[in-house]
């Protein structure tokens, strides 16, 4: 027989290198967990010095093509706050606009092709088409159409080009928006109906205190801008983000990992954002939470999932609002600017992302730093898993356990990409 | 067909022929604003969006509505082939002499050898509303060639800005149809005076100049002239000066397949000598490898070529390669510079 | 709209026969799939378009008899994307067709004069129906040279035809190869085609000499031929270049203000030489 | 099931925004379905548990560390047509970047203590195996892998034209950054297909396709520098997507 590992195409993510898990157990317990997690940007910090501010925000897109716009949106916002350009109300609702498809693109596909494939017991989605056509059909029409959204205001899905710093390039036709308006309102049944499919997924349990981060403004849900708080009571501005988050090594992964200054590892993404703005949500995702019997504060990181079904249906809602509302003048952004060093935090899909720039004199980058949801989420990550594994080890089942521990990894999503089968589980049991 | 006496179409009423031109066609096009300053020639949905009176457009209107960039000649499916050739009426408001003159020689291209079906099935439905220049930029040269700033023949409804009213003249059957439904009132000698003020007015703004006496002789003894070296270290193969031009014709066919293997499209598409592709032959050949070769064919194809195949030179002068190209070769600087003048 | 014909229809033909002449060259007979289209006559030095409908279109020279109303031949090398979809093809399949397209060889006026057949590689494909020409009606021309060369005697097309073609009354076939590998016999001429020019026999004022093959071995062999006076107006080619649509609306097939597929493919040197592109 | 083309989906390094212009063709997904199984596609299912000899490869990602170069010569031993897609796989496209600075001087930037990495210049697919075709762009147009997919599946080879981008742009009727915008657009020395996207929406082209073929970078760059941008600049320019394509650097 082959041995199935030398002839495994290692899942090799946006990192340098191999992710796996591996896990120590002595005498039923578990003694570590290294979780060996892809590091997102490939060295992009270095090479974005000397390129022009200007160029940024296009560069940096290229960290991730599953959510470019988020860091799209976030290097704009982190130039612009270096340089000193402030941009219009139109600006700011149209990149809200494109931020939230987005996040509607990224959840649909994590909810149908990742958690409805395993909780439904299938390899793929497409697989998944044969017995639910439905429900298939339903997906890809509400990502088409995120996707629809994010071309027409971007200018293509992954990898937009029209946003840019001080305002957009170019502009979506009325009629297009009026289009994208109609195929919203159609979608909405698509949506709650998403919800209470996920609602009916047999979750598993992962109880353990943790600290929930995510972006708040007072008066909307916040994904663009907003403070850092905290479900312990944090409350951070945004350009006192570096005091507060750390960032630390470890020898085993070439990943950064995160955790509050002080403090541990905490938990980005969609349930930290509806557990701490569940107010902020609209009537409508409150009302379909409410009967899915998501309650705040959800603890259960598996959960998660369920977060994303309502985020959609959220998001929905306030592109309707903003496509109904929006009159759109047409004008190319004009800029003065000034050196200087700026931070942006912004909502992805999977949760806080953190841009920081230093521009210089002639106009290029001095200074670039980035930390995405993932490398937040890491070590947070790591501790769940070292939670767990006890648990499940009963089950004396090393599948079974690979499994859970897939599952849970998936919940955060550290990137759609990485999330599948990219554990490589070693139980080295010391007898 | 043309006849000497004028309308008139106040300006104020012009929005009544774009609407009735809606009506009459199953598309109009005309000059739109696309950008701060630059024009070019779209779909029209509402009268308003037509700006008249500004310079040559970016793209060729005549030749992208009558022969668009990607064609489809035909569908099949297995062995089983399926024609459909378009004749919707579209009516285009707007084109400048020059244009119209281009449309024409496209039409001497098309009809070479046989006539192709899908470009006369476009071009037998199209309603043209050409309007007389009153402005001309730097690199406007078609009283070289006489194919501007004045049309003489070649549409169906031909205006001119006289102030705040256009003097409407008819070119054919299709166009006397219109005017009466709109109704106009005949124009007066001093209407017609004013148009020829006007157009002098613009022929005295035309600087630049093509000397075509001799211009063929001088170009067939260019071939090995020096300067074709040095405008291939310069040009830039993009391509641009024969996709803004009027009069370019050549296209390239392949073949679109569906997923099931078995049914696509054949389609034509623009192309043109200045790209490497446009020359291969089997077994990586190519004979205009050099891009020296390349601006070569393009040139003298425009100001040799062409009056030995279709018995006039290739060229309207509306200046668009001219204007267009980033590497600023200027075609007429080149036939200067050749002719030693 | 008043009818149009649409040029740009091929009309459907099927393989009858597939040979193999080298490692990389096939010939194909065809046969109209309808059978009053099979009447269809050419000239020797036509060529046509060939289609697989999703794979594209491409130019081929008509190789067989163009007397033969029932089928007809092409021979053709892989190259690319169209070729080699052909290639892969067998009989009973149906491809497309359209032409025949060219002026052809100047046979009519070539009646009473020598004739001078010069072919490198693949160029003897369009010689070959001047071949079969000469056979039926040989009391028209003179004396007839066939000079043929190719890279090495594997390289050669119609091999089993040379002995019918000798066979012709005065008729002289005299082959060439530029490299003979190891192991292979060859007891003809070694070095390129213009080698073989000592043994033409047609007097230069009273012949015409027709050509086909690389165009730079068209290019060195033309050269020698003006310098031995055979004057430009009777030395032909046969030029290859690109092709779309076969009716003079594509472009690429432009030489000067020639149309090669309308005022060609057959050239005499006076109307061309020398050509101001040549393909390298 | 068994008579459908096998198809895999690999990724090196990449940011996997190929595989989902791929993941965002639903119209399309479930007719290829119909022709092909799916062996290995990361971003889409969970069953490519070890390598399958597949009838198509194709790969994206430029190849950034001696673990990618043995598993890009596993994919090809096991794979009968091996397809490049996108800018990294093609051309090293941007993790091609980190080329021109040395490997310590990036990981003490980017990892303030030092872990061991086998990272090696960036490069595309052929700088290490024979590639049967090229998908371009960052990322890749959907509508090409389609006219792939199907020219595939039939047994012909696909062809992809290469004039300039400006071509696209200039159909489309954009006014020319270059010309007009004075903005530093390499659509004139960069391989069309993706109908201009950039520039039509007021974004120079960044050249993210590769070189059109027999581009003049040299001419572009005297335009440029008499545009009021520096050698500098434009050197940055030529390399970002293209920081191994000799056509663009000997400028
Ligand atoms: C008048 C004429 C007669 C010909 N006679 C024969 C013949 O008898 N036998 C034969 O094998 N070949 C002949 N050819 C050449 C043949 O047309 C090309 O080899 C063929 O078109 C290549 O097509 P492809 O799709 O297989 O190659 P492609 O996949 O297109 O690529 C191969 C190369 O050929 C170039 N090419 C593409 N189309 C053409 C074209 N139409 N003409 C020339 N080059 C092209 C491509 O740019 C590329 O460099 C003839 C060509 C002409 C113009
Ligand atoms: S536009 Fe200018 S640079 Fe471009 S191909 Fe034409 S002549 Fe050359
Ligand atoms: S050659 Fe230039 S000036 Fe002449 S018609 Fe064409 S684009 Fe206009
Ligand atoms: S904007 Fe760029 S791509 Fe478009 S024509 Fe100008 S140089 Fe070419």
């Amino acid at each position: 027989m082959n041995n199935k590992r030398e002839i495994n195409i290692r899942y090799i993510s946006r990192v340098e290198g191999q992710d796996s898990v591996l896990i120590n157990v002595r005498d039923n317990t578990v003694e570590s967990v290294l979780l060996n997690i892809f590091e997102p940007p490939r060295f992009f910090e270095r090479f974005l010095i000397g390129r022009r501010f200007d160029e940024v925000h296009y560069v940096t897109s290229r960290i991730c093509g599953i959510c470019p716009i988020a860091h799209v949106v976030a290097a704009l916002r982190a130039v612009e706050n270096a340089i000193g350009v402030e941009v219009d109300e139109q600006t700011k609702t149209l990149r809200k606009l494109l931020a939230m498809s987005g996040i509607i693109q990224s959840h649909v596909l994590h909810v149908f092709f990742l958690a409805a494939p395993d909780y439904l017991g299938y390899p793929d989605a497409i697989a998944m088409a044969n017995d639910y056509p439905e429900v298939v059909k339903k997906a890809f029409k509400l990502k088409k159409l995120a996707n629809e959204i994010s071309a027409t205001i971007g200018g293509r899905a992954v990898h937009p080009v029209s946003a840019s710093i001080g305002g957009f390039l170019s502009f979506p036709t009325e009629e297009k928006l009026m289009k994208l308006k109609n195929e919203l309102i159609e979608a909405r049944k698509d949506a709650e109906e998403t919800v209470k499919l996920v609602a009916r997924f047999s979750f598993s349990e992962l109880i353990r205190k943790q600290e929930f981060v995510a972006l708040s403004k007072p008066n909307e849900y916040a994904i663009y801008d907003g403070n850092l708080v905290s479900s312990e009571g944090l409350k951070v501005q945004e350009k006192d983000y570096r005091q507060y988050v750390e960032e630390h090594y470890f020898s085993h992964s070439n990943a950064k990992f995160s955790n509050l200054r002080n403090r541990s590892s905490f938990m980005v993404g969609p349930l930290a954002r509806v557990n701490l703005n569940y107010n902020l949500l609209n009537d409508e995702a409150k009302r379909v939470a409410e009967e899915a019997g998501f309650r705040v504060p959800e603890n259960n990181v598996f959960k998660a999932t369920l977060a994303r079904t309502i985020e959609v249906v959220h998001f929905i809602e306030e592109s309707i609002k903003i496509i109904s509302e929006i009159k759109i003048k047409e004008v190319k952004p004009t800029y003065s600017w000034k050196p200087g060093s700026g931070i942006a935090l912004t909502e992805a899909p999977r949760g806080l992302l953190y841009h920081s720039y230093k521009i210089g004199k002639s106009g290029s980058v001095e200074e670039a730093d980035i930390v995405t949801p993932t490398a937040h989420n890491a070590y947070n990550i790591e501790n769940d898993i070292k939670t767990i594994v006890p648990k499940t080890l009963i089950l004396k089942n090393e599948g079974e356990t690979k499994k859970v521990c897939e599952m849970l990894v998936r919940a955060y999503d550290p990137c759609i990409s990485c999330s599948v089968h990219f554990l490589n589980l070693n139980v080295e049991k010391d007898s | 067909m043309s006849n000497a006496e004028g309308f008139i179409l106040e300006k104020e009423s012009f929005p009544n022929l774009i609407s009735l031109l809606m009506k009459e066609a199953d598309e109009v096009y005309g000059p739109k604003e696309v950008n701060a300053g630059v024009y070019d020639f779209r779909k029209i949905n509402k009268p308003e969006e037509v700006r008249l009176g500004e310079v040559t457009t970016v793209t060729p209107p005549l030749k992208k509505v009558v022969r668009p960039p990607f064609e489809v000649l035909f569908k099949f499916k297995g062995e089983e082939i399926e024609v459909d050739y378009d004749s919707k009426i579209r009516a285009i408001v707007g084109v400048h002499p020059c244009d119209v003159n281009g449309l024409k020689l496209l039409d001497k291209a098309y009809s070479n050898a046989g006539k192709d079906p899908y470009y006369f099935s476009r071009r037998s439905n199209l309603i043209i509303v050409a309007e007389n220049c009153t402005r001309a930029d730097d690199n406007c040269f078609c009283t070289s060639f006489d194919t501007g700033p004045e049309l003489r023949e070649g549409y169906d409804l031909l205006m001119t800005d006289i102030g705040n009213r256009y003097l409407v003249e008819v070119g054919s059957v299709n166009g006397e149809k219109l005017v009466t439904k709109l109704n106009l009132p005949h124009a007066k000698d001093e209407d017609l005076k004013e148009k020829n003020t006007r157009i002098n007015l613009v022929k005295g703004t035309i600087r630049k100049k093509l000397n075509t006496v001799n211009l063929k002789r001088t170009m067939e003894g260019s071939l090995y002239h020096p300067i074709w070296k040095e405008l291939g270290e310069k040009c830039l193969s993009c391509g641009i000066c024969s996709v803004v031009c009027p009069t370019c014709f050549c296209f390239e066919m392949d073949d679109k397949l569906n997923l099931d293997q078995k049914s696509g499209v054949r389609y034509r598409t623009w192309d043109s000598c200045m790209f490497f592709e446009y020359s291969e032959v089997a077994l990586g050949g190519n004979f205009r490898r050099a891009r020296s070769a390349r601006i070569r064919q393009f040139i003298n194809h425009k100001l040799n070529y062409w009056v030995d195949q279709f018995g006039t030179f290739g060229c309207v002068g509306c200046g668009r390669c001219i204007r267009q190209c980033p590497a600023n070769i200027d075609i007429v600087e080149v036939a200067r510079r050749i002719g030693g003048s | 709209m008043e009818a149009i014909k649409n040029q740009y229809i091929p009309k459907k033909i099927k393989i009858i026969e597939v040979k193999e002449e080298t490692k990389d060259v096939k010939t194909f007979k065809f046969q109209f799939l309808s059978q009053e289209e099979n009447r269809f006559n050419f000239k020797p030095g036509n060529f046509n378009l060939l289609s697989k409908l999703g794979a594209g279109e491409a130019a081929f020279s008509l190789t067989s008899d163009s007397e033969e109303g029932n089928y007809f031949e092409n021979t053709i090398r892989k190259v690319g994307r169209v070729t080699s979809t052909i290639f892969n093809m067998k009989v009973g399949d149906i491809l497309g067709f359209r032409g025949p397209f060219g002026n052809g060889w100047p046979l009519s006026k070539a009646v009473g004069m020598d004739l001078v057949l010069i072919a490198g590689g693949l160029g003897l494909a369009p010689l070959r129906p001047v071949i079969y020409h000469i056979s039926k009606h040989r009391s028209f021309y003179g004396s007839v040279d066939i000079l043929y060369g190719a890279r090495t005697p594997m390289d050669m097309i119609y091999t089993n035809e040379f002995k019918l073609w000798q066979e012709i009354p005065d008729v002289k076939l005299e082959l060439t190869v530029d490299v003979v590998p190891n192991g292979v016999s060859w007891k003809h001429n070694v070095g390129v085609v213009t080698t073989l020019f000592k043994n033409i026999r047609a007097k230069p004022d009273s012949s015409v000499v027709m050509m086909c093959g690389p165009e730079i071995m068209m290019k060195f062999a033309s050269e020698l031929l003006l310098r031995m006076e055979f004057p430009k107006e009777n030395v032909y080619v046969s030029l290859e270049r690109r092709m779309r649509c076969g009716v003079t609306k594509c472009g690429h097939c432009q030489i000067g203000p020639k149309f090669v597929c309308r005022d060609g493919p057959v050239f005499s040197l006076a109307e061309i030489w020398p050509l101001p592109d040549v393909i390298e | 099931m068994d008579n459908k083309v096998k198809v895999g989906i690999f990724k090196l390094t990449s940011c996997a925004g190929c595989q989902m212009v791929i993941v965002h063709l639903e119209d399309s997904l479930l007719e290829i379905n119909k022709y092909v199984s799916f062996e290995y596609f990361k971003m889409a299912t969970s069953k490519n548990e070890e390598m399958q000899p597949v009838d198509i490869a194709l790969v994206e990602g430029a190849v950034t560390t001696s673990e990618e170069v043995e598993e890009l010569k596993e994919i090809r031993k096991n794979s009968k047509v091996l397809v490049a897609i996108g800018s990294c796989a093609t051309t090293g496209g941007i993790p091609a970047m980190k080329n021109d600075t040395s490997q310590v001087e990036l990981e003490k930037y980017v990892y303030k203590n030092l872990i061991p990495l086998t990272s090696v210049k960036a490069y595309g697919l052929n700088e290490y195996v024979p590639v049967d075709a090229y998908l371009y762009g960052c990322p890749i147009e959907g509508d090409e892998f389609l006219q792939l997919m199907a020219n595939l599946l039939a047994g012909i080879s696909p062809r992809f034209p290469a004039p300039s981008v400006c071509k696209e742009c200039k159909i489309r009727g954009n006014y020319c950054l270059l010309v007009q915008g004075k903005k530093a657009c390499l659509g004139p020395i960069t391989r069309a297909g993706c109908n201009a996207l950039c520039p039509s929406n007021g974004y120079p082209c960044t050249g993210c396709r590769g070189p059109s073929l027999d581009s003049n970078p040299r001419s572009l760059r005297e335009i440029l520098l008499d545009k009021g941008y520096s050698q500098e600049e434009i050197k940055k320019l030529f390399k970002l997507f293209n920081s191994q394509v000799s056509e663009f650097v000997e400028v």
